[in-house]
């Protein structure tokens, strides 16, 4: 018997998974290395914060849940600068 | 039916994978991305293999502080590369090699697979040494890195020190005593600023925290004190720190703290317990994590200079 | 199959792998990563031993786990010195070939 | 429940790691660095979701010290690569 918590987490945790799928395809067929930039963040923020989301009710101790959310903080700081910094190495080698 | 044999077997096959295109690939660069993802990879075999304690050290030493080392290095060396085509080995050697290197993997996994079925273990050993002088510390690995087999801790410390001696005798004599080159640019961008104001102060509290839950859970000195170095080449890449003068009496005193603290506590036990290395009943605990603090320090002092590399000409500070 | 006779298996295709690539890779950085393959395989081997230990009575043998630990920094620390040798060659000379026939022949620097 | 856990894990994996081709046929050395960073994120979650499905204890942490590292072999690439530049744009 599936509970609705249980079909929350799964709803939530496959939807994460849809957006790993998708930056990856993105980043196999998308043209340009800046259009790939961007699936690859979209599965780097989206994809893992979805994953953790669905993890949450799945948590005993409120304390892991904590810990969780700490890790996706910390990935969606560093995806988002490194995006940055790629970002701009792109650009610089256009000109 | 069960998934868990097909993740295992997905994993095994991409550890090989990635480890054949580390050896394979053309590109120097995609050979060392390759080795990093391998590293990371590996982390995941030791969570399957239930050893969390190897699964972070390899996380953060084997991935993290490698691949910045190895990434930084290939870049460098990447740019020669096309400039100066190599000899390659003709077919003959190719295919020996090849034999040679079949053979010994099948001899290898023969043995694995006639290993025993009563395994031959230190772990009783183990446990009792752990549950004797390092009473109180509910990880037995750190038990056994601190009280079982004391003499190897200690000595890798050495040999992280003497690794370090090794790269800052590689500069040029009229260097010596200088500060390395800096990790970072001189102006670095935004991005980078955002990036180390942020990570390097949690990053910092979860070092700590590593290291302390490490007598009871997953985690350790070995593990908290890479990083925390970690934590300290993001400071340097974004220029909030730079990499010390060799000659810093403070940097010294923190690389050779570990061992010597080890050391000294271990003559102690001669007098107070009786043996060498061996812990008074009652007081093990604390001390072991005394010893293990200045552990942590050395590491995280040894491992960005082993980065940084030999001390620069043009830098003075 | 068990996990970690899996493991066991693929540690001994690494040191196979890197074996093979530590001969044939004229590049001293290959060379490098080639045998920090073997070096993980090695690291492997060790850890199905140590999940083997599990017999006596714990989940994991801590023993050999804890050499791998120790294994992975001092692997990490002979790498590093390996690293500013490498570098140290090529800010030295320019090049970083191990082919003693190439030293010979005047090299980039010399040849302008 | 737990098997769909499992299986979304593997598909996690399965996906950024068919990424990594990514890594070898390039063309640039960002490109390689891309793939690296989603084999990072991806084996993050792919981590946490096994973690919770077979209670393997202590894996947080280790998944705590690969979200820290995540960023690390591409910030250490544009040093590089900016200190090569000559340093020309603020």
């Amino acid at each position: 018997m599936i509970s609705l918590l249980d079909l929350f987490s799964l709803a939530a945790i496959g939807a994460g998974t849809f957006f790993f799928v998708a930056g990856t395809v993105g980043l196999l067929r998308f043209p340009d290395s800046l259009s790939r930039l961007h699936a690859l963040t979209k599965a780097d923020n989206l994809g893992l914060g979805l994953v953790v989301l669905g993890l949450i009710p799945r948590v005993e101790i409120s304390l892991a849940a904590l810990k969780l959310i700490l890790i996706w903080g910390l990935v969606l700081t560093s995806g988002g600068s490194t995006a940055q910094l790629i970002g701009r190495v792109l650009r610089r080698g256009r000109k | 039916m069960n998934i868990l044999p097909f993740l295992d077997i997905l994993l095994a096959s991409l550890i090989v994978t990635v480890a054949a295109s580390t050896v394979v690939a053309r590109d120097l660069f995609a050979a060392v991305v390759s080795y990093v993802a391998y590293g990371l990879l590996l982390a995941f075999v030791w969570i399957r293999l239930y050893a969390p304690d190897v699964a972070l050290t390899e996380a953060a030493v084997g991935s993290g502080v490698t691949g910045v080392l190895l990434i930084t290095a290939g870049k460098r060396l990447a740019a020669i590369r096309k400039a100066e085509p190599e000899a390659q080995p003709g077919p003959a050697l190719k295919w020996l090699t090849g034999a040679l290197a079949v053979l010994v993997a099948c001899a290898l996994a023969a043995a694995i697979l006639m290993l025993p079925d009563v395994p031959p273990s230190l772990a009783p050993e183990a446990v009792t040494a752990a549950s004797g002088p390092g009473a109180g510390l509910g990880n037995p690995i750190t038990a056994v890195l601190i009280s079982y087999r004391s003499f190897d801790t200690m000595l890798e410390k050495v040999v992280l020190i003497l690794a370090v001696v090794g790269v800052w005798s590689i500069g040029k004599d009229a260097a010596w005593g200088n500060a390395p080159a800096p990790l970072g640019r001189s102006r670095p961008s935004p991005a980078m600023v955002f990036l180390a104001q942020i990570l390097a102060p949690i990053g910092t509290l979860i070092g700590i925290h590593i290291f302390w839950v490490g007598a009871d859970a997953p985690g350790g000195a070995f593990q908290g004190g890479a990083l925390l170095a970690a934590m300290w080449m993001v400071a340097m890449m974004a220029r909030f720190d730079e990499p010390p003068r060799i000659d810093a009496k403070w940097l010294r005193l923190g690389l050779v703290a570990g061992p010597a603290v080890f050391l000294v506590v271990g003559l102690a036990g001669i007098s107070m317990a009786g043996n060498f290395f061996a812990y008074p009943p009652g007081f093990a605990k604390p001390i072991i994590i005394f010893i293990e603090a200045f552990m942590v320090l050395s590491i995280a002092v040894a491992l960005p200079l082993l980065v940084a590399g030999p001390p620069s000409e043009g830098y003075e500070t | 199959m068990s996990p970690s006779t899996l493991a066991g298996l693929v540690g001994a295709t690494l040191v196979g792998l890197g074996l093979y690539g530590l001969v044939l890779h004229p590049h001293p950085l290959r060379k490098l990563l080639a045998f920090n393959v073997i070096g993980n395989g090695v690291f492997l081997v060790f850890g199905i031993i140590a999940r083997r230990g599990a017999a006596a009575g714990l989940s994991f043998d801590p023993v050999p786990q804890a050499m791998v630990i120790t294994g992975i920094v001092v692997a990490f620390a002979a790498s590093a010195l390996a690293v500013a040798l490498i570098l140290g060659l090529y800010s030295e000379a320019g090049r970083v070939t191990l082919d003693p026939d190439a030293w010979t022949k005047p090299g980039p620097e010399e040849g302008k | 429940m737990n098997e769909l856990l499992l299986a979304a894990s593997g598909l996690i994996l399965l996906a950024v790691a068919l990424g990594l081709a990514r890594v070898l046929r390039g063309p640039s050395e960002v490109e390689r660095l891309m793939a690296l960073q989603l084999l990072g994120t991806g084996g993050i979650a792919a981590l946490l979701v096994v973690a919770y499905a077979t209670n393997v204890p202590g894996v947080d942490d280790v998944a705590l010290g690969l979200a820290l590292l995540a960023a690390f072999a591409a910030i250490a690439f544009v040093n590089v690569l900016e200190v090569e530049q000559g340093e020309t744009e603020a």
